[in-house]
């Protein structure tokens, strides 16, 4: 039987600033028969280790049609991201997953799909964005939705780039106000506004919505109102995790565990959770 | 006790508090907090020498932050514990009804200074239990004691009863949740149990207002409030500073004298 | 099923054998004014007339502090060591049969999904002798939860004391071996009718009452109310027999150190709170639903069981006197 | 056999005991290697907690040092560090922790010598007690122990 | 992302000599986190700098451990290096290998060993070093002086005439102090006042001073650059831009028996009154404590013959804000009056007198003009006697300390007394003679010997009367402690100098220290003898001891120095390593304010966007703290840290000792 809590050692290849004190780190197996064994699909999540410090969860957010490394996008925040931030390339971390249930993007086939991200929310949902990009042919129209605080908080800059020149995703990408620089040639404003703006259609459309927990109240309003089902419309939670497999308890909310029947749900079922997350 | 009901029921009924924290008959027959909302639950309230609980404890507690006035019902500890907290800025002078009962007869203190005074004019000796115990561990020698405190203080499970149990453990972040850096080991080695304890005697010395609650809640029975009673006495006879005395701050170590007393610095 | 009998004068040398052979024996021993499982190393130790001890035996295959692997550090590679498992077989002795029901609930807990290689590493390694209760106390309501005070659930061996000595059933294979390797302290015997041994455990509040109430007892508007006494000192989940709350923590030096896993409860405000501040259980009445509803609803939802097993021990270690058993009778009065 | 060379941490003021040991160093005073000195502003910044740490990272002894009552160069920090380390002396004592192992001592800015000699006194000292294990014995207490909930 | 370079210094042969430098570096660029490391001969020679500039734009270093001699010889050259190549300067530690390690060891494979361990701790707490800015503080560039004695006069023109705004609060009428009453001064004899009033007069016209005379601190906020000081303006009844000082009230004032403080009791004065004929400002006051109109409502003399409508009955006390940006505090002392000494019969025979009322009696504008009559009966004494150290060197009355100037002065006074008389006849009681000072001794022996003053060395056990005779008994310790008896016509004492009544309130407005005697204390006995702990807050003269003139101008022009040196500057600026407090941890039990050496920690309220009150905490003042660090200890919640030697920080650099797997090569 397999001690479920020992990492699998991997190394950072690459680290990429993408926004104030926010990074995304490729990671890849230091043993290859680590790597063979090893897959996930979109939406899944992992345990972090820096040996001595502690673990953290972050979403994988890499796309599993990716092969042979992964990649994590964290914001510095306690004792473990802090550490984290303090490696160099080439160092070495522990990783342990995937974790949790996917996006299921095979029930996605034929429809059409709309990303809204805010924030440091894009990380989740990149992987799933990434994966249907990669296979393009099964989806129709693919909208993404990207807002920040400000221009500088903006993740991923460079792939919000080739999206948006990609003529088969239509990206819109926002700030708040005051969050604009004079060369900003996306839109200004929050999500919630932008997305009545835009103003997508809900027919045969499935919605994706991550960031922070405001950001999804005042979005879910306004995807009722365009005509999103409460289970077309997918999101991710966060709590706090330890364990990852369902054990430790600290991301139960009532019987649903997190970490091991989540992250991914949809609003349908997240309103007969209890209000605890 | 009629008495006390009687008068209680009158500040409920005048609107004066609409929470009152009191005791109940317990499964012993001593006292169990209890809190009352109506006037009409309070022919459960009883008051002895068996209410032994630290009802301030409670005054920290979110949910009572809906009610406009409460009262306490406060046991000697309690009094000590309320000065001590108003010393430190956590409550304020008029805040809380406050009431005990002394020689059968129900008290109302107008102030802190009237708790001043009372506590003042009724502080117990220390027990003599207690003082005998605490002489028989420190009259064995060095090695003996660290042995005794090693095993008595290896059965900590790390569940924090003792500082939840305490009044005066109300940081909204308590120094072993406190991880950068991690000061204390939160794994319940001897090492990290012995830093906790260590940690949670040195936080109250000269804050400690010897309730005791600390070792009545402590599920492993390790005679933990040893440790906090022996700095006081340290800090009693060293700085004559008792706590939960003065509703001002007075605090042995925020202070000191050019003449303090030690023999140990070359 | 087997039964056999251990003479009273036996029961001694039988333990003091276990021990001479090598068994870790964990037993009901007296600390000042509680009883406590521990670590045995003459039979004179244990304590057998006691009616509940203050913790549960959950420590013998989940202990209070595990290591969950070591890491050494050389330059910049880490080297990852498993924990060895236990060489020696460890023996529950003497624990009540709401405890047996407890083992049995750790180990779907622990076992069913995702195995937890740790548990599994000591369950294997650990033997049950349950002891079946000949007296009870107010706090006791195992009847209340689908228990009885000599239910064999849980247990390897099962132990009733009778006139002529312990009456002793044999579970499992596991329990059949240790009675085989120790056959000498046994006596062949027919299956008797335990029931006059066995205390009568009333019951405390209506299950089936329950039941009904409890699915929609969140949204119950009185949990503040019959909550305030609580000031959140976790011992009744640290004393619980199935509470399997534990937190991650690493020990660490710049050369290496050890990754722990430790006893950790819901009960504690720290629990849920994320680093942003936010607490998704913010106030103490929150944290204490969270562990009533989990024991009697959560995992009824999860698993088919019912988490609580009616020991009585958050009832008398409560420094405030709370008491679950008033707590359910209030949910299900309403 | 090598003899046994004790871990000796010093904690010491800015103002006087490191200044005392610089001064030792331009007097050219010779002391044993064995002495770590971590810098702090002032005695009164030391948490008795670092002393602790001190001796779960393996010290065999530690030296607390700053400058002599009413010589602080905060005025103050000294007398307070020094009730500090009254009531912590007496946990200590209470729990039978080897103090013979904790040195505390006032070295001003101009006693190198004094500062010397302090070095190796506690390292004499030291090194007759042996190697510090009792901490180190601590931390592997209850590590996997599934019967050790309470020791009776 | 840590990358740390490591250069370690060989300082020539300094450190190399006993230290394998190479090894240290080579060890250190095997430490996590180090991506450079080397070795030179002078890390501190411009080559050396540059070494270390070049590394940090080339291996974009995030920390630098310069290992070398002691911090406290180069940090500031590594940390402006450090700042020279771009990097924040306080990411810039030095591990000292030479005054701890290379100079007071042998050369040994333990103190390489050691070395090594030196840099590495230094590079853990480097991980966690954190960019930080200087402090900058604006400065008001005015300056409060607390009393208008020749401490506060000296300071004041000091800082005035260096072109700063200053403002003088004099709690008297007048200023000049304890000055202004002396006859003449030692060891020179001239005349006190004569030396002392143009100085008053030059206050009192000096464009950059304001004076408020009869006025008092009422209240002091804020901090080094920015105090906000309220000043009570007591209502002199008169108003001063009316009135001419023509002294016509003064005259007419029907209450004139009012025993006179300029005159140590000695003379009266009226209850419309200026202090002393030279007073500055030269116009009255009413002591409406004696003042009939003020007492039972009529009378109102004064008001009728004043020629220029200058009596303002209606008068009431003003508080005057102003900002200022330093304080000296030259608030002067008293000395010992009454019945302090019962034993000399002060009190009781009224030819027992102090110092100061000898000053009147010698001083020509005295109560007497300048003959020494004895306050009993007038008569002129022939024989007195001048007892030194009353009260002083006591410990059994509560001053142990020496009142420094009595020795001196008795001398003055013996000598005063015997030029007026000649055949009189001098006898001084004396501990020992403290006359260190530029001609003080010379003075002494003068008195002894030129003038022929008895100096006896012992105690005077008591006085007492016999005859219309005043007997002193005391020994002579230098003949076999043989009992002597001395008839006197007047009894000197020499009564100790004490700290003002109300020094101690006022040092708490001024949150300033003060010793047991209610002295004020400076911040260093000996290297800052003008500042308070204070920053912001100077001391002149005898408030911080007792002190003679000339050391009392001294330190008045030493705190001006230090007080126009910081006016010298627009913004103060101040090293960052200062506590600082996390709002959302502490809980606002301020047990750390009363640890605070500089009562640096304030109260903040935390509120929310709507203005509700979520709770109290305790703030730092940047301008007030000193970085000690004391509050970081006692915080039981860690909510303090500071800056320079975080929690982290130093929990790093202990947790980096003794990792003995490092040196397995060495």
């Amino acid at each position: 039987m397999e001690n479920m809590y020992l990492p699998y050692r991997m190394f950072i290849e690459k680290i990429t600033e993408e926004a104030p004190l926010v990074r995304t780190y490729r990671l890849k197996f230091k043993n290859p028969a680590d790597e063979e064994k090893f897959s996930f699909k979109a939406g899944q999540f992992g345990e972090y280790s820096i040996f001595g410090e502690g673990e953290s969860t972050f979403c994988i957010a890499s796309s599993p049609t990716r092969k042979g490394y992964i990649e994590c996008t964290f914001r510095v925040a306690g004792r473990v991201t802090k550490a984290l931030a303090n490696c160099e390339e080439g160092d070495e971390i522990g990783f342990r997953g995937p974790y949790g249930n996917t996006f299921p993007i095979d029930d996605w086939k034929g429809k059409n799909l709309l990303f809204i991200a805010g924030g440091i929310g894009l990380p989740p949902l990149r992987c799933v964005i990434w994966n249907c990009l990669d296979l393009r042919e099964n989806y129709r129209d693919i909208t993404i939705l990207y807002g920040a605080r400000s221009v500088n908080d903006l993740v991923y800059k460079h792939e919000l780039e080739e999206w948006n020149n990609r003529p088969d995703v239509n990206l819109f990408t926002t700030v708040d106000p005051g969050g604009e620089t004079p060369n900003w040639k996306g839109k200004v404003g929050f999500v919630p506004a932008i997305l009545k703006e835009v103003s997508p259609s809900s027919d045969n459309t499935i919605a994706a919505v991550c960031g922070p927990p405001i950001m999804i109240k005042l979005t879910l309003p306004v995807l009722f109102e365009l005509g999103f089902k409460e289970e077309n419309i997918f999101t991710t939670l966060e709590n706090r995790m330890k364990c990852g497999i369902g054990k430790c308890g600290h991301c139960a909310v009532g019987p649903y565990y997190v970490c091991k029947d989540g992250p991914v749900i949809t609003y349908k079922e997240l309103k007969e959770l209890p209000q605890e997350y | 006790m009629s008495d006390l009901i009687n008068k209680t029921s009158q500040f409920f009924s005048s609107g004066i508090i609409d929470l009152f924290i009191g005791y109940k008959k317990g499964r012993l027959g001593e006292g169990k907090p209890a809190f009352f909302t109506k006037p009409d639950q309070l022919s459960e309230l009883i008051f002895d020498e068996n209410c032994i609980v630290n009802l301030a404890v409670y005054l920290r507690k979110p949910e009572l932050k809906k009610y406009s006035k409460i009262g306490i019902l406060a046991n000697f500890g309690t009094l000590r514990a309320l000065l001590q907290l108003a010393a430190e800025n956590q409550i304020t002078d008029g805040q809380y009804l406050i009431l005990t009962v002394a020689d059968g007869k129900v008290l109302e203190f107008a102030n802190l200074k009237a708790i001043e005074e009372y506590v003042a004019n009724n502080l117990p000796k220390p027990n003599p239990e207690r003082l005998a115990l605490l002489k028989e561990i420190e009259s064995k020698s060095r090695e003996e004691r660290w042995d005794f405190w090693t095993r008595e203080l290896s059965s900590c499970i790390r569940c924090y009863a003792c500082r939840a149990a305490c009044p005066l453990c109300y940081c909204e972040q308590c120094l072993v949740e406190c991880n950068q850096p991690q000061w204390v080991g939160v794994p319940p080695t001897g090492l990290g149990n012995l830093e906790w304890h260590i940690v949670r005697a040195m936080h109250l010395a000269g804050r400690c207002i010897s309730c005791g609650e600390c070792e009545a809640a402590c599920p492993m029975e390790i005679p933990l409030g040893l440790l906090t009673q022996k700095l006081n006495m340290t800090i009693i006879s060293n700085f004559g500073q008792i706590p939960g005395t003065k509703r001002e701050p007075d605090y042995a170590l925020s202070t000191f004298k050019v003449d303090d007393k030690e023999n140990f610095i070359r | 099923m087997e039964y056999k009998l251990i003479k009273l004068e036996k029961i001694q040398e039988f333990i003091n054998s276990l021990i001479a052979t090598g068994k870790q024996v964990l037993a009901p021993k007296q600390k000042k004014e509680k009883v406590f499982f521990s670590l045995i190393h003459s039979f004179e130790e244990i304590a057998m007339d006691y009616i509940q001890t203050a913790f549960s035996a959950k420590s013998a295959v989940f202990p209070k502090c595990e290591e969950l692997y070591t890491f050494e550090k050389n330059g910049k590679e880490t080297i990852l060591n498993n924990p060895q498992a236990p060489e020696n077989d460890t023996i529950v002795f003497g624990m009540r049969p709401c405890d047996g029901a407890a083992f049995d609930y750790l180990a779907t807990f622990f076992l069913k999904e995702n195995p937890d290689y740790h548990f599994k590493m000591r369950y294997d390694n650990t033997i049950f002798v349950g002891l079946t209760c000949s007296s009870g106390d107010e706090f006791c309501f195992c009847s209340s939860v689908g228990i009885s005070p000599s239910d064999t659930r849980g247990s390897d061996l099962m132990l009733t004391k009778t006139e002529n000595g312990y009456y002793v059933e044999i579970i499992t294979e596991k329990g059949k071996k240790l009675v085989e390797q120790f056959a000498n302290f046994f006596e062949q015997i027919e299956q008797i009718d335990k029931t006059k041994y066995v205390a009568n455990i009333q019951k405390r509040f209506d299950s089936s009452a329950l039941k009904e109430k409890i699915s929609g007892a969140f949204d119950w508007e009185r949990w503040e109310e019959t909550s305030l006494p609580c000031f959140g000192c976790g011992t009744c989940a640290f004393s619980c027999p199935t509470c399997t709350c534990f937190d991650i923590q690493d020990e660490a030096n710049l050369l290496g150190g050890t990754r722990y896993r430790i006893w950790d409860t819901c009960a504690l405000g720290i629990f849920t709170k994320h680093a942003s501040g936010h607490n998704p259980r913010e106030k103490q009445s929150e944290r204490w639903r969270n562990r009533i509803l989990h024991k009697f609803l959560y995992t009824d939802e999860q698993f088919g069981i019912l988490s609580c097993v009616g020991c009585g021990r958050c009832i008398r270690n409560c420094p405030a006197e709370l008491s679950i058993i008033e707590q359910v009778n209030a949910i299900t009065e309403g | 056999m090598q003899e046994f060379e004790p871990k000796i941490v010093a904690f010491v003021c800015n103002w006087c005991t490191y200044a005392g040991a610089d001064l030792a160093g331009t007097s050219r005073i010779k002391y044993a290697t064995n002495v770590r000195i971590v810098r702090f502003p002032c005695t009164g910044r030391i948490d008795y907690m670092l002393i602790l740490k001190a001796f779960q990272n393996g010290a065999d002894g530690v030296i607390v040092s700053g400058c002599h009552p009413n010589d602080c160069h905060y005025t103050s920090g000294n007398f307070h560090a020094r009730r500090r380390w009254i009531v912590f002396n007496e946990l200590l004592e209470l729990l039978g922790f080897d103090k013979r192992r904790l040195f505390f001592s006032w070295v001003s800015a101009a006693e190198g010598a004094k500062w010397a000699n302090l070095v190796n006194e506690v390292v004499t000292e030291v090194r007759k007690l042996g190697p510090y294990t009792e901490y180190e014995k601590l931390s592997k207490i209850n590590v996997n122990s599934i019967g050790e909930l309470c020791n009776v | 992302m840590a990358r740390i370079g490591v250069f370690v210094c060989h300082c020539g042969e300094n450190i190399s000599s006993t230290v394998d430098c190479a090894k240290v570096a080579e060890i250190a660029s095997n430490y996590p986190g180090v991506v450079y490391s080397i070795d030179y001969k002078y890390m501190c020679s411009d080559p050396g700098q540059n070494l270390i500039k070049e590394a940090i734009q080339k291996h974009k270093l995030t920390g630098v451990v310069v290992a070398a001699c002691s911090p406290r010889m180069h940090e500031p050259t590594f940390r402006k290096a450090t700042a020279e190549a771009g990097l924040n300067p306080f990411l810039c530690e030095m591990a000292n290998l030479r005054e701890h390690c290379s100079w007071v060891h042998f050369r040994e494979d333990s103190t390489t060993e050691k070395a090594a361990e030196l840099v590495r701790v230094l590079v853990e707490k480097v991980k966690h070093n954190e960019e930080l800015f200087p402090i900058k503080v604006p400065i008001t560039k005015t300056a409060l002086v607390i009393g208008g004695g020749i401490g506060g006069i000296q300071a004041a023109l000091d800082i005035a005439n260096s072109g700063h705004k200053v403002i003088m609060v004099e709690k008297n009428p007048s200023i000049g102090g304890k000055m202004a009453q002396l006859s003449e001064t030692f060891p020179t004899l001239d005349c006190s006042q004569c030396i002392l009033t143009p100085r008053m007069v030059e206050v009192a016209q000096h464009p950059n001073i304001t004076l408020y005379t009869y006025a008092e601190i009422e209240s002091v906020d804020g901090f080094i650059g920015n105090f906000k000081v309220t000043i009570r303006q007591k209502a002199k009844s008169v108003d001063h831009k009316a009135c001419t000082g023509c002294g016509l009230c003064i005259e007419k004032c029907p209450i004139k028996k009012i025993p006179d403080e300029f005159n140590a009791g000695l003379g009266n004065r009226a209850a419309i009154y200026v202090p002393f004929p030279q007073a500055v400002p030269n116009k009255p006051v009413i002591d409406r404590n004696n003042c009939t109109y003020f007492l039972k409502g009529k009378c109102g003399l004064c008001k009728k013959v004043c020629p220029a409508d200058a009596i303002h009955y209606e008068q009431e006390d003003e508080l005057i804000k102003v900002d200022v940006g330093a304080i000296v505090a030259a608030t002067g002392f008293d000395i010992k009056h009454s019945d302090f000494f019962p034993e000399y019969g002060y009190g009781k025979y009224a030819d027992v007198i102090d110092g100061l009322q000898f000053e009147r009696l010698a001083s020509a504008s005295g109560p007497t003009l300048g003959v020494l009559k004895r306050p009993s009966d007038g008569k002129e004494p022939e024989s007195i006697v001048f007892i030194a150290c009353a009260g002083s060197r006591d410990p059994a009355k509560g001053i142990p300390y020496c009142s420094k100037i009595c020795c001196m002065y008795t001398a003055k006074h013996a000598m005063l007394f015997k030029h007026k008389n000649h055949h009189g006849k001098a006898t001084v009681f004396y501990m020992d003679i403290r006359a260190g000072g530029k001609m003080y001794d010379e003075f002494v022996r003068r008195a002894i010997e030129e003038d022929d003053v008895n100096y006896i060395r012992g105690r005077v056990s008591r006085i007492y009367e016999k005859n219309g005779k005043l007997i002193v008994c005391g020994v002579d310790t230098l003949l076999n402690s043989r009992p002597v008896e001395i008839e006197a016509d007047m009894v000197v004492l020499a009564t100790a100098a004490i700290a003002n009544s109300d020094s101690e309130e006022l040092a708490q407005k001024l949150h300033i220290s003060y010793d047991p005697y209610h002295f004020f204390s400076e911040a260093h006995p000996k290297l800052r003898p003008v500042e308070t702990n204070t920053a912001g807050i100077m001391l002149a003269g005898a408030c911080q001891a007792p002190k003679d003139i000339p050391d009392t101008v001294s330190q008045a022009s030493g705190t001006a120095a230090k007080v126009v040196a910081l006016f010298s500057q627009d913004e103060l600026t101040r090293e960052p390593l200062i506590a600082y407090v996390n709002n959302n941890t502490c809980v606002g039990c301020f047990l750390c304010q009363s640890v605070c050496p500089y009562l640096a920690i304030e109260k903040e309220e935390i509120r929310r966007r709507d203005g509700t009150l979520v709770k109290t905490v305790a703030k730092i003042n940047p301008g007030l703290c000193q970085g000690c660090g004391t509050c970081v200890a006692l915080c039981r919640s860690k909510s303090i840290d500071i800056h320079g030697y975080t929690n982290r920080q130093i929990y790093a650099e202990v947790s980096a000792l003794f990792n003995r797997r490092e040196y397995a090569g060495v």
